[in-house]
């Protein structure tokens, strides 16, 4: 019992940081604004730990309750009050946000080294981290929603931490948008709620939820869903992720791939009673919305270049796998892919993070390689994250990823041929970026005496987006390797200073997450509901709820083998294109082959090919984006049509009220019944 | 002598005995003292200078008028007092012209915070356009007299009076910059188009005395809830008329086609003024007559603000959001705010007041703090308004610009500041009535609104910054009276923010007793 | 009797208030207007009004046009006006549908009554009373009903004293003035509207 | 006809409704801002005469009362109205309410 009354510690001890870091931040200065804040979220993982405990010791059926700390707004008939909710579902969030969020922190006390505001970076830090707690253990819908909101603006603010980079800022305005939108189906699902029900309390809701008649139920789930889908970058509203990548590593590390962005698959599963009482339409279209996402987005990350987006996409693309599962009313294997997701993809970032600190602000893969030699932790552990999210049995990524497979198997074979044929393609980008990032050449060279060339690189970065262009160049380049090596060579990059591991602030983060990523599957192991560990824990909060399968062993087994060979496959044809040619340059027709990827992947996978790629790529840059803009581009054309009428004239605007007042007085009259 | 005396005076005393003595009504002076504090500092402040002919020593003015407005809310206090008083409660004085409750005094320290607020503002900026003296001063307080007869008004002409006192110093003040031929323009287009729509809000008394035989809400009420008038045109076109004059007040679509050229006219401390203290007294004045007078009336009254509503929502949204003058695109976003308490009003509930009054109490300072910025950026001539004044700011003022990006972030409706709660009450009050398309669109606004207050907060914090200018912006000066408001605006916003029930408890106490209802 | 007064009154009200509107120069339409004034100061009379008859002559008659007639006198801006067309097309056929609603729904309103006014009868006191003057009675209902009304006047007047007073300050002169919106392009500010939206697109 | 008919209060009201809308009317059509301002007070007189109308059909002495405010409302806008009118004018006498239109959009 004591170890409950804890959980005020959890939101408090980030808040505590974020305001010691507002008030003195400038002069605690590096390092000491970092280890502070990291200070903070670890004791925020003990109290986490404590109050996990202090649950563990409940019976099960005792284990949902509420703390209310004041009465926050009271106001009419509807009270709403500040409280915590806990019980296992937000424990267990809390646990990876806190736990994953302790470590990114550590983390970026090196990667921030040397940032003029580097305090302000942590202040933002805590405060998201105070936003998410709040956004998971709040005790009723606006507590989640003002959580929600303020993760949304924490992420702006960080993604736009550089805010003279133009391009920077941007991508923080259009993540600030694109949440916007989806917030407003959060909003209309909190006042469906409150007609409905007359309380936003997830206790009243929850408990109420039977009483709601179906179309009630579906509006406010198809509400949350569009909120869902905003927060969690689904399709169609995904574009703002790959942008918000322009923030410093550690925030895409945090936010964009382990905490905020799987606040939307939190939010469906807290509310799974109402989503129970919707039409039966709404499930199905989540788990396609979350299919058809996580099959689009890793089409997309098989063509990028920027080590950063590959990951991006692969987060929308695993986030769609959840989408899939809550879908099909998996919420176990969704809450289980979620974890092991933050974990293995925030190793991820961190190691692609750790990359571009050592290769001094290089993030274009095609100008990298070999890296192992150069910083081997990262290359190891980086190499562990990706067996985990390839689905590489025993890493944690495969028993999660399998059991959503699974019970998409159950639900409808189709899904899981598109949950199939994304795992493939998952193994293949990820095993493409390990190969080009670690393995083969080294594409770039080092010249540490001549400053002129670092200015060669800096031009060079800029173009980052029309290297898709330069690729045939660069693989005439690689075809000849004599002249590769030239420092005078245009399309070599060329480094100042040699690759270089990272300190120890980031390593060490990296080889605790890549521990996580190994063990993480542990937590719920397939075959014997013995080991349903994470299923046990969560049955309080999904009762009945949670769909049930009967799928015979050793069609489970078939499954995993299907599945582990789909994911061998994509490694197997990464390998044949990236490594085999590079190390066997002797073989021009293969080497040209293989660079010109594209035309492998057509060959080897009998796929749409480049084309098919392409297209993706272009769909989503022209019509999602552009979709997303001309709603912009609407809304300015309507104000300005309007703006004709507003001509500045007296007389004008008199006839307006003139006019008001007869459509006033016309209205009136024509009430009267004569 | 003295039978001479006696022989003049004669007559006028036999003239005395031939009437009977009008016997005048009981006057509860405690219940107008914010009134005569206000009314009072505004005289004395003009006799002051006129013997004195400068001030006592310097921010004297501002000084006295912020002392003054505070003196006002505080002497509310022994009304708030009386009125929660469960055995006496809210009350009507001066034989019923105005209405003692608790909304009267919650919007009367409305006004009066917004009258602080452009006190002080007002200060920096007469010295830098050279326009020093006290009439300013004079003629705030003195319209937010006004303002606050129109929030007690009992009787629709106290309510005409105290919107002519309101709306009559303000034409005078967005005229006030001379020199200025935008602050000429807005003077003269106000003051046209308020007085013609205040020939309209004159004819619909008439009407609806004609209708009810009273000019006193109270009696009207009483009136329309024994004598059922069943299709009485007469009624219906005065409450069309009155409608369109306190429409206009309030700038709801389509009576708000001078807002955005006066607001953008107007010395930007009247205009802070304007979109807080002269919105809040139309409000009060719209509810007192639709809430009071006409409340038996609701099903013909409730379509018609819904309409308007929705209107205002969508044409404040959507115009602001083509502008590129900052005081322009804040004076539509005006509109799209005045749209949102339209929303709870229409609702016709309680917690439709209740939420109206938030939004008006938290507007207050939104605007109040967003417009001593705009006045300080506007520089010398008051007229750097433009987007491109605004690039660059967080590089050259960071503080300033953080905190008008705090400001407009709250106007969007971002949560942890006022302006969320503001926007989630005036919505949950739509609801709770069973608005559902009208919350939807009120909602639908805040997203396009949202893209206004971005552009702007990107422009200053982004902006392709000309390295030049920035000496020139580092020396923007930042007079000592808007900084306190700005202090206050911020402290208000953030605080109601997270701790809403600071506003919501009073705002709930204040309409529980509004009379009549 | 009162037929007659009424319409030869009405009928000068009418021609007044269109001398008004359609005079070209000013100062026939403020003479105009003495005209309207005058004859609802005689509809006044018809009604019993004789007090407010008296106080309409002296201070509308008597101070508010001579007001109007020496503002113009002082500006020398009684050239007159070309009516024969208005430059802002369809505001004339607008404005004049305008008028004519706004003239027939108040009378469609009052037809709904039967032509009468519904209100309470004699709620402040009697005008038919002849034991009672009508100065008394405005007198009375001034000091009581309408006391506050009458004192917040008060405001009002010096509000315009101070108003008066700013306004007539000090005259800038020409160079001092500061015109500070550029000279907007003629063409349609809807394009101008777009093309800045594309800009801005192009930065984002 | 009409004269012997005998005259009903409402042809008052009719008229007062005729007179506003001239008012009206006429400030959507004038140009001349002072002449704008004298249609205001064409419609200030409709009501006033539409208050004492009512005040003689209801038999009630406050509709009379009531038109003493209007009166005083009218002082004060003039003065207010013409101040505002002649520090503009001084300046340009020839603008017309047209002209004053930098202020759009």
């Amino acid at each position: 019992m004591e170890l409950l009354d804890l959980v005020w510690l959890i939101p408090a001890l980030p808040l505590a940081g974020f305001l010691l870091l507002v008030l003195g931040g400038r002069l605690l200065g590096e390092p000491g604004a970092g280890w502070l804040a990291t200070a903070m979220m670890a004791g925020s993982f003990g109290a986490t730990v404590a109050v996990f405990v202090g649950l563990l010791d409940r019976p099960e059926e005792e284990r949902v309750f509420g703390q209310t700390l004041f009465e926050w707004m009271p106001i009419g008939g509807w009270d709403i009050d500040f409280g915590f909710y806990v019980d296992p579902l937000s424990v267990a969030m809390c646990l990876f946000i806190t736990g994953v969020g302790t470590l990114i922190h550590l983390y970026s006390v090196g990667y921030m080294h040397g940032d003029v505001n580097f305090s302000k970076f942590f202040l933002y830090l805590n405060l998201f981290a105070f936003s998410m707690l709040m956004l998971v253990l709040g005790d009723n819908l606006l507590l989640t929603f003002l959580g929600w909101e303020g993760v949304g603006a924490c992420s702006y603010f960080l993604i736009s931490f550089w805010f003279t980079d133009p391009e920077k800022a941007s991508a923080g305005k259009k993540a600030f948008v694109t949440n916007r939108i989806g917030d407003w189906g959060f909003m209309v699902a909190i006042f469906a709620c409150l007609a409905a029900l007359g309380s936003i309390s997830y206790d009243e809701i929850l408990s109420g939820a039977g009483s709601l008649s179906g179309t009630t139920a579906t509006l406010i789930a198809a509400c949350l869903f569009v909120g869902a889908i905003g927060k969690s970058a689904q399709f169609p509203l995904y574009v703002w992720l790959p942008d918000a990548m322009a923030g410093p590593t550690p925030v895409s590390a945090l936010i964009h791939a382990a905490t905020m962005v799987t606040s939307g698959v939190y939010l469906l599963t807290r509310v799974n009673p109402i989503i129970a009482e919707a039409d039966t339409w709404i499930q199905p279209t989540i788990a396609w919305v979350g299919a058809g996402t996580a099959l689009f987005a890793a089409t997309i990350a098989v063509s990028q270049k920027d080590i950063k987006k590959v990951l991006a996409y692969s987060t929308v693309s695993q986030l769609g796998y959840m989408f899939l599962a809550v879908g099909v009313g998996a919420y176990v294997p969704a809450v289980f892919h979620m974890i092991t997701h933050a974990f293995f993809k925030a190793l991820l970032f961190l190691g692609s993070g750790s990359v571009i600190h050592g290769m001094h602000e290089e993030q274009d893969m095609t100008r990298m390689g070999g890296l192992r030699k150069y910083m081997p932790i990262t290359a190891a552990t980086f190499i562990v994250g990706w067996l985990a999210i390839a689905g590489v049995p025993p890493f944690s990524g495969f028993f999660s990823k399998d059991e959503i497979l699974l019970y998409a198997w159950a639900e409808n074979p189709a899904l899981w041929v598109v949950g199939l044929v994304t795992a493939l393609l998952t193994a293949f980008y990820m095993s493409r970026q390990v190969f080009l990032v670690f393995f083969g050449d080294e594409r770039f060279t080092v010249d540490a005496d001549h400053d002129a060339h670092t200015e060669v690189a800096a031009a060079d970065e800029g173009d980052a987006d029309t290297a898709l262009d330069t690729e045939g160049a660069e693989a005439e380049a690689l075809e000849h390797p004599d002249t590769a090596g030239a420092p005078q060579h245009d399309d070599v990059h060329v480094l100042h200073a040699a690759p270089h591991e990272s300190p120890w602030t980031m390593t060490l983060p990296l080889v605790a997450l890549a521990g996580l990523a190994i063990v993480g599957g542990a937590i719920q192991l397939p075959f014997t509901s013995d080991l349903h560990f994470l299923a046990d824990w969560l049955h309080p909060v999904l009762g009945d709820n949670e769909a049930h399968i009967d799928v015979a062993t050793g069609t489970k087994v078939g499954l995993a083998v299907v599945a582990v060979l789909a994911g061998l496959t994509g490694i197997a044809i990464a390998y044949a294109i990236y490594l085999r040619r590079m190390r066997d340059p002797i073989e021009p027709a293969i080497l040209e082959e293989g660079w010109r990827y594209d035309r492998a992947i057509t060959s080897f996978m009998g796929g749409p090919g480049r084309a098919g790629f392409e297209a993706a790529s272009n769909f989503d840059r022209t019509v999602v984006d552009g979709a997303v803009n001309g709603v912009g581009a609407l809304v300015r054309r309507s104000g300005g049509g309007l703006r004709g009428l507003q001509s500045g004239f007296v007389r004008n605007y008199a006839l307006g009220i003139a006019g008001g007042a007869v459509l006033l007085l016309a209205y009136f009259l024509a009430q009267v019944t004569l | 002598m003295h039978a001479l005396l006696a022989n003049l005076t004669a007559p006028l005393q036999a003239a005395d005995e031939a009437f009977d003595p009008i016997p005048t009504p009981e006057i509860e002076w405690f219940t107008i003292v914010p009134l005569l504090v206000l009314v009072g500092a505004a005289l004395g402040l003009m006799t002051l200078t006129a013997i004195t002919r400068r001030p006592l020593f310097g921010g004297f003015y501002p000084l006295a008028t912020s002392v003054a407005a505070i003196g006002a809310a505080v002497c509310t206090w022994p009304i708030w007092d009386r009125i929660q008083d469960p055995e006496r409660g809210p009350f009507t004085a001066l034989a019923g012209a105005i209405g003692v409750d608790g909304f009267s005094v919650f919007m009367t320290v409305v006004i009066c915070s917004s009258v602080v607020v452009a006190a002080l503002l007002a200060d920096g900026y007469l010295k830098r356009e050279g326009l020093d003296g006290p009439e300013l001063y004079v003629l705030l307080l003195l319209s937010a007299s006004g303002g606050v007869v129109m929030a007690a008004a009992n009787d629709l002409i106290v309510l005409f009076l105290g919107l002519e006192i309101l709306s009559l110093a303000v034409y005078t003040l967005a005229a006030m910059h001379l020199r200025r031929v935008t602050s000429q323009e807005a003077g003269i287009k106000y003051f046209v188009l308020g007085s013609f729509a205040s020939a309209f809000l004159l004819y619909g008394i008439a009407l609806t005395y004609g209708a009810t035989g009273s000019t006193n809400l109270v009696e009207i009420l009483s009136y329309l809830t024994q004598v059922a008038l069943f299709d009485n045109g007469l009624l219906l076109a005065g409450m069309a008329m009155l409608l369109v004059g306190l429409l206009f007040k309030v700038a709801a679509a389509p009576f708000h086609a001078w807002t955005p050229d006066v607001y953008q006219g107007a010395p930007s401390p009247v205009v802070a003024y304007m979109a807080s203290g002269v919105k809040a007294a139309g409000f009060a004045g719209l509810i007192r007559v639709l809430y009071l007078g006409f409340q038996t009336y609701r099903v013909d009254w409730q379509p018609v603000i819904y309409a308007v509503a929705i209107l205002t929502l969508l044409v404040g949204a959507l115009m602001a959001v083509v502008q590129t003058d900052v005081k322009r695109m804040l004076a539509y976003s005006s509109i799209n705010h005045a749209g949102f308490v339209l929303v709870a009003v229409q609702a016709a509930t309680e917690r439709g007041v209740q939420a109206s009054m938030f939004y008006l109490a938290s507007y207050t300072f939104l605007v109040g703090g967003s417009f001593a910025i705009i006045t300080i950026v506007g520089r010398t001539g008051d007229d750097r308004h433009s987007l491109d004044d605004y690039r660059g700011l967080a590089k050259a003022r960071p503080a300033l610009a953080l905190v008008f990006a705090l400001l407009l972030f709250s106007q969007a409706g971002v949560p942890f500041t006022s302006g969320f709660f503001a926007k989630f009450y005036a919505i949950a009050a739509a609801v709770d009535a069973g608005s559902y398309p009208l919350a939807a669109v009120a909602m639908l606004t805040a997203v396009i609104a949202a893209f206004l207050y971005l552009r702007i907060t990107v422009s200053m914090f982004l902006g392709d910054v000309d390295d030049a200018d920035i000496p020139e912006r580092r020396t923007l000066p930042v007079p000592v009276g808007a900084a306190i408001a700005l202090v206050i605006c911020v402290v208000v916003t953030l605080g109601v923010g997270i701790f809403p029930h600071v506003l919501t408890g009073p705002a709930g106490d204040a309409t529980a007793v509004l009379v009549g209802f | 009797m009162e037929t007659f007064v009424f319409f030869v009154a009405a009928a000068i009200c009418l021609a007044g208030a269109l001398g008004v509107v359609l005079s070209k120069n000013p100062v026939h339409s403020a003479l105009s207007l003495v005209g309207t004034l005058f004859g609802v100061a005689v509809l006044f009379v018809a009604q019993n009004a004789n007090f407010l008859a008296a106080v309409q002559v002296i201070i509308y008659a008597g101070a508010i046009v001579v007001l109007f007639l020496f503002v113009i006198m002082l500006l020398g801006v009684d050239r007159a006006e070309n009516l024969s067309v208005d430059p802002l097309v369809g505001q004339r056929a607008a404005a004049i549908v305008a008028g004519v609603a706004i003239f027939a729904l108040p009378v469609a309103a009052l037809a709904t009554t039967g032509w009468d006014a519904t209100g309470a009868i004699a709620n402040l006191g009697s005008v038919s009373d002849s034991a009672v003057p009508d100065v008394e009675g405005i007198g009375r209902v001034l000091f009581t009903r309408y006391i506050f009304a009458l004192e917040i006047t008060s405001i009002l007047l010096a509000i315009a004293v101070v108003g008066a007073v700013m306004l007539a300050k000090k005259s800038p002169k020409a160079a001092d003035m500061i015109v500070d919106l550029p000279a907007r392009p003629t063409s349609t500010d809807a394009d101008a509207a777009s093309a800045d939206a594309t800009s801005e697109e192009g930065t984002a | 006809m009409l004269l012997a008919a005998g005259v009903e209060p409402s042809w008052y009201l009719v008229l007062a409704s005729a007179l506003f809308a001239i008012g009206a009317t006429g400030l959507l059509v004038r140009r001349n801002p002072l002449v704008m301002f004298m249609c205001v007070e064409l419609m200030l007189n409709a009501v006033t005469l539409t208050f004492v109308t009512f005040s003689r059909m209801l038999d009630d002495i406050g509709g009379q009362a009531v038109v003493v405010f209007v009166l005083v409302v009218a002082a004060a806008e003039v003065v207010v109205g013409l101040g505002i009118i002649v520090a503009i004018m001084r300046r340009r006498p020839d603008a017309t309410a047209d002209d004053l239109a930098l202020l759009k959009g």
